[in-house]
């Protein structure tokens, strides 16, 4: 599809502008002035058109099954948007006078002390997203080993990490060092412990960790890290597996984000938004950024007193709206609801682990948690992840999360999350056992694929080599 | 509930895992962590009971007739925008890794860096960050990994939240940050030009900035190409750009700040939307997204997310930035604006500063005092001694009218920074001034 | 405006089409007919002042705590009910006639069909007509088009609107009209009998009635077959048909009435869904558009509208009906939401019921009379000398409280008919009667 | 696509309802109670899928131009459906007391006001749809035969009328008799006066007629009629051709009514709702369906008080909200941009007339108002209208009006609106001439259409052979 640019045309835009119906003021002096009209001149029905066709020539959950590994795609509710929208809600404003905006600071008082409760930390609703809690949780590492007068540099890393686990710390001026894992799929221990010493600031791990298998030694880890004067942070992304099921804080993690926009249903939003808590064991709360809504006895308030904070993160006080839809989605469940995300959730995992195993390579042979890892190992005719990826999509499906983790060639991370219902996943498994007989008996189907798709493959190679980041005419 | 697993159905499927339960399948947890009992968490909600209860938070914030911007604008959002951005093929879905079922969200972000190239006068756009005062501080790291300098001098007259944030930013990747206090609402210059030396990577100044006032940006950008460091503007209301001579023909390198104003609600401070665009050499260093122009397999246009080994999961711990999700909804409803408002968004600016002008003539009249002749936008700085029972008064007849300075800049606590948009009309202004009139005689 | 012809492209138009202006091609329009001015009417208003302007009029509305039915009922309107019926393919869309690109309206009106038959226990349905008045008006003339009878014989307990357009329909269409009245809010089985002859087309009845009594359809039913009459059963609560053994299974032969509660708003009383559904012996005599299923060139299922011969497009004076433009968009709203509230209707109308029934015996416990003893399922008629005073004093404290009977039944001035649906809560419940109890002390 | 039943399963749909919280209540006799449980078991993810999906096998303005002659498919502006949905509109009962609904009654008393300064008639706002207004039209011409004590029988309906002219008429016991065009698609005065006699009641015309031509005997058939002492009927259906440069009343009509989703831009919602105002001569004003609403001392009310009424033909007033968005519309147009509307439908629909008219048939060779007929007849290799439809559809637009008017035998009726850019009715005439160009190259290509639609052609014969109305499982 075109872009919208070439439709503009001179005068074909009428907006309406109000009359400003006040003559009597300063005018700007004109140096300051530009006349340079930089917007396209298109009007609306075409402005409808080009967004409304394009949202066609795109896929999300509510489209169907959206097994993209470690993303965690399940549905968002519609009246979590709805909520979203409510003027008394979406048109308040950030510095407005603290009486004005008690619904706000509840929601968020009410929701940090829920995830609290999910998880047994005390909660920041700061971060803007996943890698913002990750951030500002290396910050608060930092200041703790700061205030203890000792000089730690290095951040511990699993191989099986996410990338924004190491970029984090990095950004924090920590050392990243990768720890291997083991064939079972869990951080090998022995090597830790050789890691270990007194630089070492802290490790980081997913619980669930990449694989989607939960770490069979992370209580010892847990111990080994503490004895050694290390912080412990967990990273959140995969709570789904576990919500209800078990407590981050008594898994011995230090620090931990939670990715509301992934276990608490908020969209995705094409990329974004979505939000970050960063929660964090009792004796760390004093380093949590600012501001943290507390209860005064006149009601709820902006809390900036806190001399040990790592600081503000945020313009504001994170993406409240986002907040405010996972508020909902929790007082919908409540606690059998939330629970049932984490059974469900594994229960749709090892079903199609269970249905799939014998099709594809299975990395690491264990059941999984919420989601888990083929590869294309031992796909016929040169047939790779990437073609599988794109064969999926011919069948009407999102693909799942490829090569990553990176330490297992050619992964293929499947995550159905439990709003799947079992009809789209026996639909799924019946697409990836139809790819796999055309990987051997036809493989140019799957090597050319998608051929249904709103535009055939993609090829990423030309875009970089001469990047065109932006239309010019 | 949203799951649907029958009874049945589970069987069926345990069967097929070859497990006796659920359980079964969470065994990996040690006793010792597994929870016991029941969360802690109030009992679930219909739908109906829960947009009610939703409701009643609501009603405990109260809305009013709003002066305030200071970082966050109550622009009017045209109805198209929400239902566009509202369609859940763009809002359900994810970062664009599959491009093929991709096609809706790449070539709105390429839209949406290009109007924001454009509108800030530089070559390149990335697909945003989280916010005003997070795209300052990625600025910053940005300028000095392609300088290679440790320092950034930043204008006192930045938004205070946003100076906050870079300072933890700063202090956290062991740079230097160095603050040149104001005078009289603008960046005091002679300060500024005494403050660059060649440790300096940058210089972050806002425009229009904190106060309301225009920048003389020209001299800043001499002053800092002068020392081989970079100019950064930071623009927090990003509807000012749809009047004023943008940053880069005033000499910016890099300009960032907040693009909420564009077609999203306040919404209580977040979501809101970071942008970042830059000259064309911090193409490679840029963090975040990046959509680009290719090729599909029949040779078609398509759109592609680029230059990836910028990113952390490629780079992991030598990426340009951690960010992974970032705000591409708000994106996309930036976009959508700038389509329907279009060309005319100059008249909407100028509409929003003849209104604020307006107001602040009239503040000037009943007995308030200007902080400085410096042109301004929309937004404006004022005092008067009585300004917080003023702003009381104010607040209890349903005017939110102006933010008290006090809490930012120790001595300004009879400042008022006050904003006005297409908002608020005429009638509401003259009602405003009305009362305040009242409650300056009373 | 929402045009965009240029007056570039205005002129290179004109050229193509040959005329010197656009004035030109309205020269078939004589000059004396020709408007000379300007039409009177208000000024432009941009987008912004318009949304302003009308919730200025909305405003002029007032939102109170409702326990009015009546035919229009305010049931609780499930999120995904607005987002999918707002997905612009279907509401700017219209009647399916190119079926190949029509399938989405077309599955979804089947699916309508399918699911109104089978709530009423009839074998077919239609597409949908304008509301329960004409529903009724039509399934009246289908009667008498099939059994070439001319006379109708209506319950006096049927909606008094309903009645209404009922007579406006049979006097224009010169059909005779008969009313049997009701005893004590339940149609006179006596009466009703004695008027059914083999002159008589068809029987009416309204259940639940209108005054919220259950009546004795299988009797009335019987009563019509005994004089070759079709027995024809109104629903204006459709909520109803979720508990209530089926109109079919007691013996109707057409099921007509008002579907606006399946998830449309009461909207001052439109758009609202006139239902109507029949034994499939009617299914070339129905009104109004039909889907049927069928196969597209490659053999697949598809689906297209069906047995147009009955309609007016084709069969022009002779048609069934005159309809053309129907209430599709209600119509696919109530499919939606029966399919997302799904087989919980019965719990709902469950919760319906006893929320009524609560509210019904605390009014017998302040003072108030029952009508009847007949059971009902969400509204009911009671009395109270003070009934008008009540209600007047109920409306200052926000509560709308029954409608007065007087205007319909003369001589029932004390009686008001009283609804209560899912969104009014026990805590109101027990409010309202609160405030009943003050002020008839008072 | 699947109808939704076919996912259901008992057990899946976890909709909640809230708890009654009254068991003190009369519970309604188990004689009057079903059990049978219709409605499907599907859970909402399923829900929001199958209606996505299917919307995407759908085509609507929003998608692209839409030619459908006499429809009027129109751009309808996002803000209109905003305001539709307001609560102080949506959520108001139209049983409370007038003090209550204020708001609702100015709008359709304003909304009155301006359609007849439009016409210069006065305004009933209770008809649902244009053909519910043409039949209280046609109950008008009764009651007013009645009063005068005439017995006429007979209504006049030309041959390029609209179905629902004669079917409207028909339901109100007249008789029909269709009056023949001329060759230049005017009504053959002539024959006209033939048929006029003591019996006729009222001629219906609509005007601009249904070829898209102002009859250029208007005024000559008003005054044969009203000598005649019969009434002249106007379908306003197009008055998108001539709001705001010639109002119907001095075209001598003396009852008429007008279709809001057509002129006013009231979405067509995939079949309705619409809403048809009637409007009527002064004189006549007695006889409009009740209620009307009025303006008092108290404030505006709805008036029952009129004894001459046809009566009421509505549950309660008609299609509120449709109303209230034509009410929208008006307001955000003016004078200027009502204007607006019919110069640039016409000058639209004539470029396009011009551009095709030496590609296909045109029955009559005159200029245009807001749309015009083309036909089949010189198309070659037996390729029909139906042909043609169907390949439009595979170029990504939806198609005219086809085989009406029916006295033009293979009719293609074209209407572009106001709301179409040059560029999309450029892209339209490209598209047309290339379907002449395969009609004569590659006719299997246009016989077969269309191929890229989400079905092939549909059979309709096979639909009404064994008609399946219901799904039965
Ligand atoms: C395991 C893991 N960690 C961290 C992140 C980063 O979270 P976010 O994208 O919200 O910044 C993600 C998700 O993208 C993730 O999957
Ligand atoms: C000329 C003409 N008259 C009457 C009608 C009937 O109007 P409605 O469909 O609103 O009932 C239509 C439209 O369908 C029409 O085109």
């Amino acid at each position: 599809m075109d872009v919208i640019f070439k439709h503009s045309e001179p005068g074909k835009n009428r907006y309406q502008i109000p009359e400003p119906g006040a003559d009597d003021y300063d005018p700007i002096p004109g140096k300051y002035l530009s006349d340079a009209s930089p917007l396209p001149d298109v009007t609306e029905v075409e402005v409808v058109r080009h967004f409304t066709n394009l949202s066609g020539m795109n896929y999300g959950v509510d489209n169907g099954m959206y097994p993209l590994g470690s993303c965690t795609m399940k549905y968002n509710p519609k009246i979590n948007e709805r909520i979203a929208s409510i003027p008394s809600f979406a048109g308040i404003h950030p510095m407005a006078d603290p009486e004005a905006v008690q619904g706000c600071l509840k929601v968020l008082h009410e929701l940090a002390a829920y995830l609290g409760e999910i998880t047994g930390m005390v909660f920041s609703l700061n971060p803007a997203a996943g890698s913002h809690g990750e951030l500002s949780g290396a910050m608060v590492v930092k200041k703790y080993f700061q205030d203890m007068g000792q000089a730690r540099h290095v951040v511990l890393v699993p191989d099986t990490a996410h990338g924004t686990n190491p970029a984090s710390a990095a950004m924090c001026g920590f050392t990243v060092k990768e720890v291997p894992s083991n064939s079972d799929g869990d951080v090998d221990v022995e090597k830790l412990k050789e890691m270990l010493d007194g630089d070492v600031a802290a490790m980081v791990l997913t619980s669930p960790n990449t694989l989607g298998l939960f770490d069979r030694n992370l209580r010892e880890i847990a111990d080994m890290l503490h004895r050694n004067g290390s912080l412990f942070y967990g990273d959140g992304a995969n709570l789904n597996a576990i919500v209800g099921k078990a407590r981050m804080a008594e898994m011995g993690f230090d620090i931990m984000h939670i990715n509301l926009h992934k276990t608490f249903s908020t969209p995705h939003g094409g990329g974004g938004p979505g939000a970050g808590p960063l929660g964090v064991m009792e004796a760390l709360a004093k380093y949590l950024p600012v501001p943290i809504v507390a209860q005064g006895k006149d009601g709820y308030y902006l809390d900036y007193d806190r001399p040990d904070t790592i600081g503000r993160i945020h313009s504001f006080y994170g993406n409240f709206l986002i907040a405010l839809r996972a508020y909902a989605y929790i007082r919908s469940l409540g606690p059998g609801g939330v629970r049932n995300i984490a059974e469900t959730a594994v229960l749709n995992a090892n079903y199609l682990l269970a249905s799939l195993k014998g099709l594809y390579h299975l990395p690491v042979e264990r059941r999984c948690m919420h989601e888990f890892v083929l590869s294309d190992r031992d796909m016929p005719n040169g047939v790779t992840t990437n073609d599988i990826s794109k064969r999926i999509l011919d069948y009407g499906f999102y693909s799942p999360t490829v090569y990553f983790p990176l330490h297992i060639e050619g992964a293929i991370m499947i995550e159905p999350t439990e709003t799947e219902t079992k009809d789209s996943l026996d639909a799924f498994i019946r697409v990836m056992a139809e790819i796999r007989r055309e990987a051997y008996e036809e493989p140019e189907k799957v090597k050319n694929a998608p051929q249904t798709t709103p535009v055939k493959r993609v090829d990423p190679v030309i875009a970089a080599r001469r990047p065109v980041l932006v239309w010019e005419g | 509930m949203y799951t649907s697993i029958t009874d049945k159905e589970k069987k069926e499927m345990l069967g097929v895992i070859g497990a006796a339960s659920v359980e079964e399948l969470f065994a990996d947890i040690p006793e010792s962590i597994a929870m016991k009992g029941s969360l802690d968490l109030p009992g679930s909600l219909s739908e109906m009971e829960l947009e009610a209860h939703v409701g009643a938070l609501g009603s405990m914030n109260r809305q009013v007739a709003g002066f305030i911007g200071a970082g966050a604008y109550d622009h009017y959002i045209p109805a198209a925008v929400d239902q566009l951005s509202g369609r859940s093929e763009f809002y359900t879905s994810y970062t664009p890794y599959q491009a093929e079922v991709s096609q809706g969200t790449l070539i709105a972000i390429f839209e949406y860096q290009t109007l924001v190239a454009r509108l800030t006068g530089m070559d390149i756009a990335n697909a945003s960050l989280y916010d005003g005062a997070t795209a300052v501080a990625e600025s910053v790291l940005m300028s000095m990994r392609a300088n290679g300098r440790k320092k950034v001098v930043v204008s006192g007259a930045l938004h205070p939240n946003y100076r906050s944030v870079m300072k933890t930013y700063s202090w956290a990747s062991d740079r230097l940050y160095h603050e040149v206090p104001h005078r009289a609402g603008v960046t005091d210059a002679d300060l500024l030009r005494e403050s660059i030396d060649d440790s300096v990577a940058c210089v972050v100044v806002q425009n229009p900035n904190f106060f309301g006032s225009l920048e003389d940006i020209e001299a800043i950008a001499a002053a800092a190409h002068s020392a081989g460091a970079h100019c950064i503007v930071c623009v927090a209301e990003p509807l000012s750009l749809g009047i004023l001579k943008n940053p880069g023909e005033m000499g910016a390198d890099i300009v960032c700040g907040e693009g909420q104003g564009f077609g999203n609600p306040v919404g209580f401070g977040g979501p809101m939307l970071g942008m970042l665009a830059a000259r064309k050499e911090f193409m490679r260093r840029i963090p975040g997204r990046l959509v680009g122009r290719t090729l599909d397999a029949d040779g078609k246009t398509a759109y592609v997310l680029t230059l990836q080994a910028r990113e952390q999961h490629i780079r992991r711990d030598r990426a340009t930035s951690n960010i992974c999700t970032n705000q591409g909804l708000c994106a996309l409803r930036a976009v959508i604006y700038l389509c329907i408002v279009g060309n005319r968004l100059r008249e909407l600016a100028r509409l929003n500063h003849a209104r604020a002008s307006y107001l602040r003539r009239r503040l000037l009249d009943v007995g308030f005092r200007k902080m400085s002749d410096a042109p301004y936008f929309n937004e404006f700085t004022v005092a008067h001694e009585r300004a917080v029972s003023i702003r009381k008064g104010l607040l209890e007849q349903g005017f939110s009218f102006g933010l008290p300075l006090g809490d930012y800049y120790p001595g300004m606590e009879d400042s008022l920074l006050v904003c006005v948009t297409e908002k608020n009309t005429v009638e509401q202004i003259d009602l405003l001034v009305s009362k305040i009139q009242d409650l300056v005689r009373g």
